[in-house]
């Protein structure tokens, strides 16, 4: 094992590299939905209608909201308040927990319409219609998944602030709030491409 | 090499942040009530990249950053946009 | 010297071969790690070889001669599978990336010890899982290493399996290139700047890059290919609106700048090499460092050149034929640097050395038939033929393989502080560069022909050629069994070297071979370039200037 | 190498010739330079090394050249390819559908085969796709090659310049028996063609045209039941010597025997002598069909009576069945259609699993809609055929019970 040795710097690059290939990850998503949305314009606008605004406009303000909180609670570490800085990322995974329900009952209510790749209502769509559908559970499946292990990464953080994570440590807890930042600005581009883009 | 010049952002800059995205994703919400035809996507897709700089730039801390990590992620981007805009020199003209 | 510093292949005394094991693969130690990687790839690079020759096998007649189609798909697809994921991905820069990319810049380890650990763990992860897909499900997948839908979706081999080790490989690649660059940006030691960083380490850095940001596409393919067969997505069906070609454009995404992964290591390789050999520095240092970045930027451009005949837009093959031929410049200017720098060379023919010049030629001719590829017209034709799998074999084999052995011929008594025996060396290297024109030539021949690729049967006209290169696979294999003989000979019985044989100038020559743990006892100032011999000996007699050898002409310029 | 057949592939060559020209010359010196200098600039010829770390010139020179070189490459490489994409207007179309493991043809009169038969000189436009996987169309004499791919359409076209057959090949990887993917194309004289292409002739070695599908496809049976059922016109059912009262043009009556000359006149020239009770609407056949489409239709009129060589085999030949059903009991991809016929099969339905019997109704529905029942042991990979016409469905299902059964 090497020495003791912290570098802060070099441990908050490496999260950016691994944000990098994060990001690559959807991106190989948004190169299809761009081709799809491509071929398929009039057919996707007609499913987007189908989606509501408000539930996806909803989940927006809670994500950014829950980014802010993250960050904030950096900065409270930073200059000392780590109780403060404890608070705001319990606040965080109550905001994230509010994204998951909500997004839990957008999704049942399609389920319960057969609007799922196979399901009984969304086989007699257009092709376009089901592709759209199809590219909206993938994403935002994903998305969630990501929402998921952010709130873990988060929440070990948390379970260290205080002790390995201190006003002279941070970087655990700057690189969950990178990660966290992430998924915030996935859903950036996932809100209006499903929900508004018509 | 390893200099600890690190920089805090106060809260409240976060939170004018904060705000400047709520009131974007009204924009967007309330532009998406017009009809622009093909120019819709372009300008969902602008407001969405504003907000995603605001994030990036503030509350990732990028602004703060050196200029080999900024020069990074800057490339990420653009080879993001490649790969998108390649596979349309296919799509378009299929 | 006067105290004994313990070389990091040392165990802890006095422990049993449990906590003796133990101490391997649950080491930090970027070189313990290096070596563990180099093992595993060295026992799934014989899988591959095995899978190879069967091959060869099968096709030395038409007709089923000892397999069926069923095996003979299987056999082809794990062939790919196995030696892109699990060997040529990862040989040069995991195995002797991990161990000399930190001792070159002067440094104790890589930046993320315990990452680098998980890495390989995942590696081995992904090996096995690959390795259980073959005895379970329905049988082992049957798609080829490229998975295209619709097939992969409607067979019902076991592919997901697969798929799932392809993406677990993808990451522990992602973390290797993540740690890599850190690396190189955070610890290089004091006095080592950009322009005093060995040409490997260039590669490498450039190499990290594109492991870095094209493998997640990799992965995303692999997890939609999943998506598709357990949850029905229908992504890429055109019955629902998907597109197959889609498809298509994320594989390569990913799959066309991994030749890339392959490929610039071993160039690293050479460039540092040829300057020891000839003792003379390298011609063009920046534009060599230049160039691999430049095929790291310009390789992420071209992807759609495996697509030509696909169905996909004139346009677009228009575009990407352009930029394929953008990327061959840079690959050109580093061949034409590399003959320069042994233009009025001190030349010692030493085994490194004959790896070296095989690896140009080889390159050469996989690259230059990589031309015939890229330009249009003449792809349709050749396209999924053999005259592809001549080129990749050339490129894969001939360019990543050869440099992998001219690496192995190079840094094995540094490693393992002994020399092989050099007589040996060159006959295998000459034997396998004779067996490697006859096993892989007549490809390009049968291509030309029109014989497609995965054929497990063939029309009676192929025959002649088919024969032959079987006959070939047999001449390389045996090339390759004298190798690992000597090599693994002389690991274990050679003689002691010292510091420093070939009289290398960059910092691994500095230390002892084997390294000690810490690489460095006192933490290195770097005041010399990597290829500036002025005043260094090379310790291997036979590299001395014989007595009294000036001839006319010779000596300084 | 082929020889060459035509004159996009003569421009294939030429950037072959070109790019190979300039690669060996260039191989050549590098090669040539490397081990010169290697022997050359050896240690005990020179044992000190000239201290050289680049030349900028030079290196210019070598990034420059090969930039001009690869450019022209680009250049005669992309100009032959448009060559291979721009098909002349006067081609003649043909529709080609890859699948699992056969190609199928089908020409704008409707003529379908298992082999292209083309005339010599003259331009031929492939309108490609597939039913199932991604295949891909190779002639390796016509330099083309293109994917066909399932919900998209692709074209490659060629004008053969010497009689022959040349070889058609599954470039795509598709699964099982890809390398058994074969066809021809067989490039005849243009007589010997337009008689093929009537249907006059069979240069595929096949029994001539389905009687069913000439009543489905010259449009027959929009007016004759084959059943007995009466429609506009009388039905086809047992009309072989039947006792007909026939009115001539001029208003007399005559009586008739149904034999082979009056049907056939009575197909050629129908208004001649019209069947008492009906309207004169049947169009003349002169011209419409050819002398063995009217064998064959004949032959049917006369019933079973005469052996009628095997149809289905033709069809079972044509569709590319026998590439995955053997004749014989070997199982190739799907089971064999010996002994298949009235057995008892075990077959999954969604999933359970229960007994049934193969007969009529059973094959036919497995042939149509495969998916729908799916035979226990085998993978889900058949095709849809439900384009097939009643008749060609009937003489398949006829052909498997031709081969038995087995208990
Ligand atoms: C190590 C891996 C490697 C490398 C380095 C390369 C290098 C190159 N490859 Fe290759 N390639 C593969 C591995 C690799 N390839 C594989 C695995 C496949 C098949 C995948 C599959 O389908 O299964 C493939 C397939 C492939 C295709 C698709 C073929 C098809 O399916 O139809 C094409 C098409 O453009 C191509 C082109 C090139 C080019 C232009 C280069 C260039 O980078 C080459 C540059 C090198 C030189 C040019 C030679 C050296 C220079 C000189 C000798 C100086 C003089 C040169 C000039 C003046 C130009 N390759
Ligand atoms: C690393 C890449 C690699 C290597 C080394 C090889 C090695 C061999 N390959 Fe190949 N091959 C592929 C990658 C490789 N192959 C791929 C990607 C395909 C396409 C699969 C597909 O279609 O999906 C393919 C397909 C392929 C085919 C075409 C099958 C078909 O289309 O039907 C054939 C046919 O002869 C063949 C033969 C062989 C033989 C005889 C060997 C060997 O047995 C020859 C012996 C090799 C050696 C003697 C040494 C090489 C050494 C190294 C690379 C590094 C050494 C590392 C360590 C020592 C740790 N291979
Ligand atoms: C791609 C391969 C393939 C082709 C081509 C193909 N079949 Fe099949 N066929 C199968 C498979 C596999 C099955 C068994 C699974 C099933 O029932 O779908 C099958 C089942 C059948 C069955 C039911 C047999 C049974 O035992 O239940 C019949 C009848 C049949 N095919 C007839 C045909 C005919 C006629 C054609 C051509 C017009 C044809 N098939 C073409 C693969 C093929
Ligand atoms: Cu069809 Cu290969
Ligand atoms: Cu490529």
């Amino acid at each position: 094992m090497s020495a003791p040795f912290k570098d802060q710097v070099g441990a908050r690059m490496g999260m950016w590299l691994f944000l990098f290939t994060e990001l690559l990850l959807f991106g190989g998503l948004f190169v299809l939905y761009a081709a799809y949305l491509h071929r398929w314009p009039a057919e996707f606008h007609h499913a987007a209608g189908e989606l509501s605004r408000t539930f996806g406009a909803a989940n927006t303000v809670v994500l950014i909201t829950s980014s802010f909180t993250v960050a904030a609670s950096i900065t409270a570490l930073r200059t000392g308040r780590s109780t403060l800085a404890r608070m705001l990322i319990w606040l965080t995974l109550a905001l994230a927990l509010v994204f998951l329900i909500n997004k839990f009952f957008e999704w049942s209510a399609k389920f319960d319409h057969g609007l799922y790749p196979g399901g009984h209502e969304l086989v007699l769509r257009d092709a376009g219609e089901q592709i759209f559908f199809a590219m909206y559970f993938t994403m935002t499946g994903l998305h969630g998944l990501h929402v998921l292990i952010g709130m873990a990464v988060l929440g070990w953080v948390l379970s260290m602030i205080g002790g390995k994570v201190r006003r002279d440590e941070p970087v655990a807890l700057e690189n969950a709030g990178l990660y966290w930042h992430l998924v915030d600005l996935i859903w950036i581009y996932l809100f209006p491409l499903f929900y508004l883009v018509t | 090499m390893h200099s600890s010049e690190e920089h805090v952002l106060g809260f409240r800059p976060l939170a004018l942040v904060l705000a400047a995205l709520l009131v974007l994703t009204g924009v967007t919400v309330w532009v998406a009530g017009f009809d622009f035809g093909f120019l819709n996507v372009l300008v969902a897709m602008s407001v969405a990249s504003t907000k995603a700089a605001l994030v990036v730039f503030f509350f990732m801390h990028l602004k703060y950053e050196g200029r080999a990590l900024q020069l990074m992620v800057l490339t990420v981007f653009i080879l993001l946009a490649i790969f998108i805009g390649f596979t349309f020199f296919d799509v378009a003209y299929r | 010297m006067t105290q004994h510093v313990a070389s990091f292949l040392e165990a802890p005394a006095g422990a049993g071969w449990l906590r003796r094991v133990g101490t391997w693969i649950f080491s930090t130690d970027h070189k313990r790690i290096g070596l563990l990687y180099f093992y595993s790839i060295a026992a799934m690079f014989a899988v591959g070889v095995i899978l190879g020759l069967l091959i060869r096998l099968e096709l030395i007649a038409p007709g089923e001669t000892i397999m069926g189609a069923q095996t003979y798909n299987a056999v082809f697809t794990l062939h790919g599978v196995v030696m892109i994921f699990m060997v040529v991905i990862p040989s040069i820069p995991a195995a002797f990336g991990n161990i000399f990319l930190p001792i070159q810049i002067g440094a104790e380890d890589v930046a993320f010890p315990r990452l680098n650990l998980f890495s390989w763990w995942l590696y081995m992860a992904g090996a096995s899982l690959a390795v259980v897909s073959l005895f379970t499900g329905n049988g082992p997948p049957d798609t080829g290493w490229t998975f295209y839908v619709p097939f992969s979706n409607v067979t019902t081999t076991n592919v997901d399996l697969a798929v799932l080790a392809v993406f677990i490989l993808g990451f522990s690649s992602i973390l290797t290139g993540l740690n890599f660059i850190i690396t190189i940006h955070r610890l290089r030691a004091e006095g080592m700047t950009w322009g005093r960083l060995p040409l490997f380490v260039w590669s490498l850095y450039a190499t990290a890059w594109i492991q870095l940001l094209a493998t997640p596409v990799l992965g995303i393919t692999a997890l939609l290919i999943m998506a598709e067969r357990m949850l029905g997505m229908g992504l890429f069906d055109p019955a629902r609106g998907g597109d197959p070609i889609l498809y298509q454009h994320l594989f390569w995404i990913y799959s066309h700048p991994a030749v890339y992964i392959m490929i610039l290591p071993a160039m690293g390789v050479i460039s540092d090499i040829l300057p020891v050999f000839c003792r003379k520095h390298i011609f063009g240092y920046t534009a060599i460092a230049i160039s691999s970045i430049g095929i790291a930027l310009a390789g992420s451009l071209v992807w759609a050149h495996h697509m030509f005949t696909s169905g996909m837009s004139d346009t677009a093959v228009l575009v990407f034929s352009l930029l394929t031929f953008i990327v061959a410049i840079p690959s050109a200017v580093k061949v034409f640097n590399w003959v320069a720098t042994m233009y009025k060379g001190s030349i010692a023919l030493e085994p490194p050395l004959w790896y070296a010049m095989a690896f140009i030629v080889l390159f050469s001719i996989g690259g230059l038939t990589g031309l015939v590829l890229g330009s249009a017209g003449t792809d349709i034709h050749v396209h999924d033929t053999y005259f592809v799998v001549g080129h990749f074999h050339y490129v894969i084999f001939g360019g990543t393989g050869f440099g992998m052995f001219a690496a192995l011929h190079y840094w094995l008594p540094k490693v393992y502080g002994r020399m092989y025996n050099k007589f040996w060396a060159v006959a295998a290297c000459l034997i396998m560069f004779a067996g490697f024109h006859v096993l892989y030539f007549p490809m390009f021949l049968l291509g030309m022909d029109g014989m497609p690729r995965r054929y497990y049967d063939y029309l009676p006209q192929y025959t002649d050629m088919h024969e032959l290169s079987t006959v070939g696979s047999w001449l390389l294999a045996v090339g390759l069994v004298i190798m690992t003989a000597n090599l693994v000979t002389g690991m274990r019985l050679g003689r002691r070297v010292k510091n420093n044989p070939w009289g290398g100038a960059s910092l691994e020559w500095t230390i002892p071979s084997p390294p000690p743990t810490h690489n460095f006892l006192e933490e290195p100032v770097v005041e010399r370039g990597p290829y500036d011999f002025a005043g260094i000996e090379p310790e291997e007699p036979s590299m001395r200037v014989p007595a009294g050898a000036t001839k006319p002409g010779g000596g300084e310029a | 190498m082929y020889s060459q057949a035509l004159s996009a592939a003569q421009q294939v060559d030429r950037a072959f010739a070109l790019i190979f020209g300039v690669s060996v010359l260039l191989l050549a010196g590098i090669v040539g330079c490397m081990l010169w200098f290697a022997w050359r600039y050896q240690r005990k010829r020179h044992p000190q090394a000239a201290d050289i770390h680049g030349n900028t010139l030079l290196e210019i020179l070598w990034f420059v050249l090969p930039t001009i070189i690869v450019l022209g490459m680009f250049y005669f490489g992309w100009t032959s390819y448009k060559a291979l994409r721009s098909v002349p207007a006067d081609a003649m179309t043909v529709q080609v559908t890859g699948r699992m493991w056969s190609w199928a043809f089908e020409y704008p009169n409707g003529r379908r085969a298992a082999e292209l038969v083309v005339p010599v000189g003259r331009a031929v436009k492939l309108d490609m796709t597939s039913t199932d996987v991604i295949h891909s169309f190779y002639v390796p004499a016509f330099r083309i090659k293109t994917d066909t791919v399932p919900g998209m359409q692709t074209y490659a076209w060629f004008r053969p310049e010497e009689k022959g057959e040349y070889d058609i090949l599954c470039a795509e990887y598709c699964g099982l028996k890809h390398a058994n993917m074969l066809s021809v194309v067989r490039v005849v004289e243009a007589e010997e063609f337009n008689q093929w292409y009537r249907g006059e002739t069979d240069m595929t070695g096949g029994a001539g045209p389905d009687p069913l599908a000439v009543f489905e496809n010259q449009g027959c049976t929009g007016c004759h039941s084959l059943d007995g059922t009466i429609l506009v016109g009388p039905t086809l059912k047992d009309i072989w010597m039947r006792d007909t009262v026939a009115v001539l043009p001029d208003g007399r009556t005559n009586s008739i025997k149904a034999d082979g000359p009056y049907l056939r006149r009575a197909i050629l020239d129908p208004g001649a002598e019209v069947v008492q009770g009906y309207d004169d609407i049947m169009p003349g056949y002169e011209g419409q069909v050819t002398d063995e489409e009217l064998k064959a239709m004949l032959h049917w009129m006369k019933g079973a009576a005469a052996p009628v060589p095997p149809q289905g085999r033709t069809v079972a030949e044509n569709e590319g069945c026998l590439s995955c059903h053997s004749t014989d009991g070997t199982i190739i991809a799907g089971p064999s259609f010996k002994g298949l016929a009235g057995s008892r099969i075990q077959v999954l339905d969604q999933g359970k699993e229960r007994e049934i019997v193969a007969d009529d109704s059973y094959l036919k529905e497995s042939i149509l809609k495969p998916e729908a029942l799916l035979r226990k042991g085998y993978d889900p990979m058949m095709p849809g055929y439900d384009y097939l016409s009643p008749g060609d469905l009937e003489s398949l299902v006829e052909y498997m019970q031709s081969l038995g059964t087995s208990p």
